[in-house]
């Protein structure tokens, strides 16, 4: 171990550390440890008054290593990072242990969890000997932005960007801009104009001297990193096309759910079963007809389709219930003496307007019917030839608990959203990581709904979850003030963990080049060494543990420490703490 | 100017006709509009069936609609349905709708109608010329959409300043103990930021603050702001905390949901920001009646001054972010419920206090008892509560209360059930529920792993709770299962709704801008504008223009900043029209530029 | 089984003065606020469902809105203002005309022309009566200087016409009881009643119809007392008049203290107040119950309280020894009592004071048979 | 010391979680406060494809009963292909202990989502039944005698 002078805060999270850990008694005997000058515990480590105490012990006491022992480092690590920087140390120099999510909350022994708290913060310890100070590069900032995706979300996100006068580059596979917004004809909660305000957007995005919009055109690969992005698209028809930029703004949307498999609403055996995004088409051309070209008598509109079940998706998918309160008063307007039968689970309409949506919708002559969407769906089948309806459903009714039949011509599945099919090769061109079911994973679920994990990547609108226009549109700005923030600053620290290759060691195999995915490593001839690109690297860290003689060093991940990391890890050694438990055993 | 073609306007019954429509004013002056060939004045004069419509296209030879009012939507599809019929093109059918840019007077209705008649976007038409923007930002109001909103534009470079009613950032949500649905603590992902903010060079944080007026105009605004006496000097206080050792004054603390005291000279939290005592005028002695004033004498620092007082600062700025937050449905308005009568019927709020680890009982789940001096409140010491109900939709989804639903209750209902279940796993918890909205991304998931955990969740509102030889009993249907259950529970916790600040309409006021008909500030388009207010240069930013869970707060703090930064960036502030005249002009103006 | 439901049936409630149909969403806190509410008889919130979904059927064989007094605590909590109570009254003129198979009673309650038309009608006929036989009157006082009051027509008619009047609405209303028996025991839903239940259950109905005890439990006692009041006076009236005619309408005018006048005072006492509160509440319409007045209700409440003060003149007339007046005011007693008791009872509003007593006797022995049912383990179920 | 029952063994596995998805999910695990076994610990790589079997061995040379490495699913790879790489070494690395003299078994690869904690908090359970059921791994005592 590498001689250093090393301080441990061990935090207690309020009680959250504290009641598994005692981490008084840790902190104690981490003191007593090689190397170790300080080893405190504090109640939130992370406070201003937390922070302020690393501060001061790096300055009096001339700290040269800091292991903090508290939350997930995908939580705090960057907050510390800061005060060591504030503290004038290199903020590399820092290695937190978690205690919190892997040790606190999961396990029910205070005694181990103790043990292994011990245990990780040895790890830690091992570890930061090992830690080299890293200078954080600054690269400057191409005011351009890519966004991807022509929907409201995008075009939001491009006005916005491009109103302060800044270089967009749109992407839209389609033909033409709008997204699913542009097939809706009314909006909720006031029954308001889509076209309305949607044809301006388009206008305005399309004539606007600092959008540039690329319609039919996909886009294969992404280069760079934050602030400097680079691709080469192939517009519509065009020749190659090459495009740089600082920032990427993912807006790629969703699609509705195919609902054929669903077996009991008969989607495709029935032909007067359709989908809402059909519905709205009937609702564009102002004629709502069956198949046969009847006005329809009873239509009923069935909720959560796609939704809110273990067979299809687990998730709600948000705007269904208000969009079917919207389909419910329109065809009230269409067909003011039709039986409309609302067939929903729970009524979430929670938007600024939507309850009061939902209240006078009811005044409207609407049924509203309950059923589980968990089991026992509602069956739809044709009707007997002597029926006058051409389908019935039938549904156990949960407000009643009844077995009852509800006739209808017409039946409106109310979809559910769900992630684009190419969802996860746009994840892999912009590097944004995925949830169970194919929506993009924000930075943070709370506090950063709109950035991802790659630096300069965001992602609004529905790719990241089902959502309305108003909050897709609240994300996209909240994409563009970072975006636009980052432009007013012009530079951005890249992250430096990259490879380095040792030229001394590298015998030239090319093994690494093999197998770099972002083809960062090149080979240089000359000198029969490779090279990494740091800024193309994105410190995946292949190429280190493929590299026969160990020339390939990847930063803040190297060999030495994550073995000396492990060694920390199995080794006890004379901890009082582990000590008694050791030899009761 | 082109021909506009034969058009029928049918103007519905203005549902927020509060602000003094008159149909009347406005069927006059839109058949004034050539082209207009028919008017019809709500369903009185027209009832609006396909067939009737298309009778009236034939006898009138009409080629188009207009549809205005509040909802114009809402037979929109009568009329396409019968346009398509006439073998018109449905899409002839045009809305005016004073609903989507906020209209509430007269004057503007017409230069919506007027817009429509000639198809013209009516937030093209209002577009003017611009002003130069000032590139400070005022945000009022810290909570996590002002910080939020404060960060994004400090980040970008540009002077914030930070007006904080109270004596810390941070508002609601430093009060909460875990959020939904991922159950990470409030204060772990909270107090980076607050640290963040405190420590930015470009925010002045003002706490105490109110703005008192507001002059200047869009771009240009100045601002005076009200900044109440601290009585300790910021600089100098080093957070010892000795005065309020020996403060006398025991105070309900407003930040534990009054669930503890607190002392007349204290610190809201000990991750406050700043991180500074302050004294509270109202319960000092020594303000009070010169009597007392042991804190200064004890104070290490002599940062104590009782004869500060309060002051004015005026501030210019280019715009102003709105973003003062909600106040939480008083639960003793529901007369049925007992809240205040019965100690351990609870708001959410109280409850959240309650199980927060750095709240009165260091987060042990406790009766409501009476401290020394009979104040109620939560002590570590004491019995816990086996039982538990938490009612939904206190105040919200009820005629008598709130039309609206407040959209977070369902959700934070569902976490503090968890909450008792992690520290009490034995505890009996029911939850009585209307709809269940577990709407947001992981909720549902969320919903049914709560379900797992045993939680019993019953559909069906509870009616009424009596307090029977110290326990409580809720009367409630258990709607699913046909059963009335009156079922006796230890403590219950009302999901209490969220309301517009009691100021709210005095703050609209000074700043000129609109509120919703619930109280909420009203949003420039409905549509496809939410971050804006109904006037250029003023933004809003979370829960005041309408209830919002922690991360769309933050998405509409951030979306807040980027129309700040979007101005700040051009340099320019958009200066609507205002005037008809000026709107009617525009509108032929671009209809003429349509035909070119 | 399965019901199909039905969008049309409100429209046909809606004559019955149903109003707000669809404005509940379920929360059901109409049902926990409801005092009478209890396991096996659930209202008002699945009466509503029912009635949402048009299953008639299910309705027809439903007793609650019997069961309800319309406290209106239902009411003024709802959270959508939907008006529960309200609704469970409609539903009971609905089930009422059910009953009735005559139609009558669905034909007054569904129009103001009918009801008000035969009202007339039937007034109109009796004065009619009375002018083409219009007796010889002997203006004569009685020794204590009253007015002979059955010199007017002859005692032995007005008992007759009593008897015929009382046996053609026994008849209506025992006719009825039967459908409605039919209808909520043979219903939807059917359980076999043992035999011996009948008997059983009996002590409730008179209990019930004695004491209308059930509305006490509704909160305020003010609302039972009136209501008490009011049906206690009601019933006494009806039965000294019809059973007991020559012993309460005697020439003789009796001490103040004698039992036929103490009786009568009461009755009358009883009949006035409870009316003059009930006026006075739904013209203040201080809650929820008096919130909406179907013209049923309010021509029932006038015509009583007509014939309450027609009577009460008849009396003090008749003490203060005016002939004429009496007379005349006899005449138009018998014009309002008349087609109160023909058409009121046995087809409109008043109806209840038989209904529900009966409707509670059904519903016990339906549950007491659904328990029998379940302890024993085995199936009555007859469909 | 009363608790624990050294009548069982309570193996030690190491851990390395790729910070992407398996991390994640481990944290997630946590955040939801699942209990898992305690014999689990970790250690953070960028990828699984950075996952060196020199780190595995050095694993089992200082003590080390079990590894279990965890990344994203397959297709899921934050860096497109690192998990695949790693699968391929783990495939190896198996058969060079087995001729090691150690048990292939001690060596596990799973694929743990950001979304799957439940599926962590399982996952370590049972790996720690798996390693007990083989008992102690005997590399570091042998190699400590021998020096």
């Amino acid at each position: 171990m590498k001689d250093s002078r090393i301080g441990v805060y061990i935090c207690w999270c309020g009680n959250n550390i504290a009641k598994m850990v005692d981490v008084e008694q840790l902190a104690e005997e981490i003191g007593k440890l090689e190397n170790v000058i300080i080893s405190r515990d504090y109640k939130y480590m992370c406070s201003d008054p937390g922070q302020e105490l690393v501060i001061k012990d790096i300055k009096e006491h001339q700290l040269d290593r800091i292991v903090v022992a508290a939350c997930s480092p995908r939580i705090h690590e960057l907050t510390f990072r800061k005060a060591l920087e504030n503290a004038g140390l290199n903020q590399y120099l820092l290695e937190m242990a978690n205690i919190r999510e892997h040790v606190s909350w999961v396990h029910t022994d205070r005694e181990i969890a103790t043990v292994k708290a011990a245990d990780l913060i040895r790890a830690a310890i091992e570890k930061v000997s090992y830690h080299e100070p890293l200078e954080k590069l600054s690269v400057d900032i191409d005011p351009a932005t890519l966004i991807i995706g022509g929907g409201v979300a995008g075009m939001s996100a491009a006005l916005s960007i491009a109103e302060a006068g800044k270089q967009v580059y749109l992407l839209e596979r389609d033909e033409k801009l709008g997204g699913h917004a542009a097939d809706i004809d009314l909006s909720f909660p006031y029954l308001n104009s889509v076209a309305s305000f949607l044809g301006p957007m388009i206008k305005r995005v399309s004539e606007h001297k600092h959008i540039k919009v690329y319609k039919g055109t996909t886009i294969e690969d992404i280069f760079g990193y934050i602030g400097n992005f680079e691709t080469s698209i192939k517009p519509n028809g065009g020749g190659k096309e090459e495009l740089k930029f600082g920032h990427i703004i993912v807006a790629t949307g969703l699609k509705a759910y195919d609902p054929t498999p669903i077996e009991n609403y008969a989607y495709g055996r029935i032909k007067d079963v359709i989908t809402s995004s059909e519905f709205e088409q009937m609702l564009l051309s102002g004629k709502i007809l069956t198949k046969q070209g009847k006005v329809p008598e009873h239509v009923a509109i069935i909720h959560c389709v796609g939704s809110r079940n273990n067979d299809t998706h687990e998730y709600c998918s948000r705007t269904c219930c208000t969009t079917a309160l919207k389909y419910a008063n329109q065809l009230r307007s269409a067909l003011p003496d039709a039986g409309i039968y609302d067939l929903y689970a729970d009524m979430r309409a929670f938007g600024k307007g939507c309850e009061e949506l939902y209240t006078s919708t009811s005044g409207r002559n609407i049924m509203f019917l309950m059923f589980d969407p968990e089991k026992n769906l509602p069956v739809v089948s044709e009707a007997k030839q002597d029926e006058e309806c051409e389908m019935i459903i039938r549904m156990e009714e949960k407000m009643s608990g009844e077995n009852i039949e509800v006739p209808a011509d017409l039946v409106i599945l109310m979809t559910a959203m769900e992630a684009r099919d190419d969802a996860k090769d746009i994840s892999h061109i912009a590097g944004i990581s995925m949830c169970g079911n194919n929506f993009y994973i924000e930075k943070h679920p709370k506090l950063d709904p709109v950035a991802t994990t790659t630096d300069g990547v965001y992602i609004v609108g529905t790719c990241q979850g089902p959502k309305d226009i108003p909050e897709s549109i609240s994300q996209a700005r909240a994409a563009a003030a970072r975006v636009l923030a980052g432009i007013l600053r012009g530079t951005v620290a890249v992250e430096v963990t990259t490879a380095v290759v040792n030229e001394d060691i590298c015998c030239g195999c090319q093994t690494c080049i093999s197998v770099c995915p972002y083809s960062a490593i090149t080979f240089d001839e000359e000198k029969n060494v490779s090279e990494v690109n740091e800024v193309i690297c994105k410190g995946c860290g292949s190429c280190g543990s493929a590299c026969p003689t160990g020339a390939i060093r990847s930063r803040h991940y190297t060999d030495r420490q994550i073995l000396s990391q492990i060694k920390g890890m199995l080794n006890r050694g004379k901890l009082k703490i582990t000590q008694t438990i050791i030899e009761e055993a | 100017m082109g021909e506009i073609k034969p058009t029928g306007v049918f103007l519905t019954i203005c549902k927020e006709s509060v602000n003094g429509f008159d149909n009347q004013i406005l069927a006059e002056y839109v058949r004034k509009i050539p082209g207009v060939s028919k008017v019809w004045i709500t369903e009185d004069e027209l009832d609006p069936r396909p067939e009737i419509i298309l009778k009236e296209i034939s006898q009138n030879n009409l080629k188009r609609f207009v549809l205005a009012g509040y909802e114009p939507g809402l037979y929109k599809t009568a009329f396409s349905k019968a346009m398509a019929e006439a073998g018109l093109d449905p899409e002839d059918v045009k809305l005016a709708s004073f609903s989507e840019s906020g209209i509430t007077d007269n004057e503007q209705a017409k230069a919506v109608l007027f817009c429509s008649v000639h198809d013209i976007p009516f937030v093209e038409a209002k577009r003017n010329g611009s002003a130069k923007v000032l590139p400070e930002t005022l945000v009022i109001g810290a909570g996590i959409a002002g910080i939020q909103a404060a960060l994004e534009i400090a980040d970008s470079g540009n002077k914030v300043y930070l007006v904080e009613r109270s004596g810390t950032i941070g508002g609601h949500m430093a009060m909460f103990d875990k959020t939904f649905p991922t159950l990470d603590c409030a204060a772990c992902i909270l107090t980076p930021k607050m640290v963040e903010v405190a420590q930015h060079t470009n925010i002045e944080l003002i706490t105490l603050g109110e703005v008192a007026a507001l002059g200047g105009s869009a771009g240009n605004y100045e601002v005076t702001i009200h900044q109440k006496a601290r009585y300790v000097d910021v600089i100098a206080c080093i957070g010892c905390g000795v005065c309020s050792e020996k403060c006398p004054q025991n105070v309900y603390s407003e930040f534990d949901a009054n669930t503890s005291m607190r002392k007349a000279i204290y610190i809201p939290f000990p991750q406050a920001v700043p991180n500074k005592y302050l004294i509270d005028p109202d319960h000092c002695r020594y303000l009070q009646e010169e009597k007392c004033g042991v804190c200064q004498k004890v104070c290490l620092t002599n940062c104590i001054d009782f004869k500060e007082q309060d002051k004015d600062v005026k501030i210019k700025v280019g715009n102003i972010i709105v973003a003062t937050g909600f106040k939480t449905f008083d639960a003793g308005r529901i007369s049925e419920f007992g809240y205040g009568r019965f100690p351990n019927v609870l708001t959410s709020l109280e409850f959240e206090r309650l199980v927060n680890a750095a709240g009165p009982t260091g987060g042990d789940i406790r009766f409501r008892t009476r401290d020394k001096k009979g104040n109620w409140v939560f002590q570590p010491a004491g019995d816990e509560p086996k039982s538990f109900a938490l009612i939904h939709c206190i105040g919200s989804r009820d005629r008598n209360y709130n039309d609206y639903c407040s959209r977070v209750c369902c959700m934070y209902s569902l976490k503090l059930a968890h909450l008792v279940k992690e520290k009490l796993p034995d505890a009996e918890v029911y939850e009585y529920f209307i709809d269940m909205r577990a709407f947001g991304k992981g909720y549902e998931e969320f919903y049914k792993r709560i379900q797992d955990e045993g939680v019993h969740i019953v559909r069906g509102r509870t009616a009424k709770i009596e307090q029977i030889n110290g326990h409580l009993s809720l009367r409630t249907e258990d709607i699913l299962n046909k059963r009335l259950l009156e079922q006796k529970v230890d403590m219950v916790i009302l999901a209490v709704g969220l309301e517009p600040r009691d100021d709210a309409g005095k703050l609209a006021g000074l700043l000129n801008i609109k509120q919703g008909s619930s109280g909420w500030f009203l949003e420039a388009n409905s549509s496809c504008d939410h971050s804006g207010s109904s006037k250029e240069g003023i933004a809003l930013a979370g829960v005041c223009q309408g209830p919002k869970d922690i991360p769309d707060s933050v998405a509409h703090g951030s979306a807040a900043a980027s129309k700040v930064l979007q101005n700040i960036m051009k340099g320019k502030v958009n200066i609507p029209h205002e005037g008809l005249h000026d709107i009617e002009l525009r509108a032929k103006e671009l209809s003429t530029l349509r035909e070119e | 089984m399965n019901y199909r439901v039905d969008p049309t049936f409100k429209t046909d409630l809606k004559k019955f003065g149903l109003q707000s149909w669809n404005d509940c969403f379920h929360c059901g806190n109409c049902t926990a606020m409801c005092p009478l509410s209890e396991d096996s008889f659930m209202f008002p919130r699945q009466a509503i469902r029912t009635m949402q979904m048009g299953l008639k059927q299910k309705l027809v064989s439903s007793i609650d809105p019997w069961l309800c007094y319309y406290c209106g605590e239902c009411s003024d909590t709802c959270p959508r203002d939907a008006n529960p109570g309200e609704v469970m009254m409609s539903l009971r003129r609905y089930l009422t005309s059910l009953y009735d198979w005559t139609g009558l009673s669905r034909k007054f309650y569904t129009s103001k022309v009918w009801e008000i038309g035969a009202i007339l009608l039937l007034g109109g006929l009796i004065v009619l009566a009375f002018a083409i036989f219009w007796p010889s009157i002997s203006p004569e006082l009685t020794s204590e200087g009253g007015v002979r009051i059955n010199s007017i027509i002859p005692l032995k008619w007005v008992e007759y016409g009593d008897w015929t009047m009382a046996i053609i609405v026994a008849l209506l209303l025992m006719s009825n009881l039967f459908r409605m028996y039919l209808k909520i025991v043979h219903g939807a839903e059917a359980v076999k009643i043992p035999f011996f239940l009948y008997f059983k259950e009996a002590w409730r109905l008179i209990f019930h119809f004695s004491t209308q005890w059930s509305f006490s439990k509704c909160d305020g006692k003010k609302y039972w007392l009136w209501h008490w009041l009011l049906m206690s006076g009601y019933t006494i009236m009806f039965i000294i008049i019809v059973v007991f005619l020559p012993w309460f309408q005697t020439e003789e005018i009796y001490d103040p203290w004698h039992p036929q006048r103490l009786l009568g005072y009461y009755a009358t006492f009883g009949l006035l107040f409870g009316l003059i509160a009930v006026i006075i509440g739904r013209l203040r319409k201080i809650n929820a119950k008096f919130k909406f007045t179907h013209v049923s209700d309010w021509l029932f409440i006038i015509m009583l309280l007509l014939t309450v003060i027609t009577g009460i003149l008849v009396h003090v007339f008749r003490l203060a020894g005016m002939p004429l007046a009496t007379y005349y005011l006899y005449v138009a007693h018998l014009a309002i009592l008349v087609p109160m008791i023909m058409i009121e009872v046995p087809f409109s509003k008043w109806s209840h004071l038989a209904y529900r007593p009966f409707a509670i006797y059904f519903a016990n022995l339906k549950k007491e048979a659904q328990k029998l049912q379940e302890k024993s383990g085995t199936n009555f179920a007859t469909t | 010391m009363r608790r624990l029952n050294m009548e069982k063994f309570e193996p030690k596995i190491i851990s390395f979680l790729c910070n992407w998805c398996s991390y994640t999910g481990a944290d997630l695990a946590g955040t939801s406060r699942m209990k898992y076994a305690h014999n689990i610990r970790i250690i953070r790589v960028m990828c699984s494809g950075r996952v060196d079997p020199t780190f595995v061995l050095k694993s089992f040379r200082e003590g080390a009963d079990g590894v279990l490495i965890c990344g994203c699913h397959p297709g899921d790879c934050h860096y497109h292909e690192g998990n695949y790489k790693c699968m391929r070494r783990v495939e190896f690395l198996k058969r060079y202990i087995k001729q090691m003299g150690i048990d292939e078994r001690r060596i596990r690869l799973e694929w743990i989502s950001a979304s799957e904690g439940k599926q962590f908090a399982a996952l370590a359970d049972e790996m720690r039944e798996q390693i007990a059921s083989l008992g102690p791994c005997r590399v570091r005592k042998v190699i400590e005698n021998v020096s």
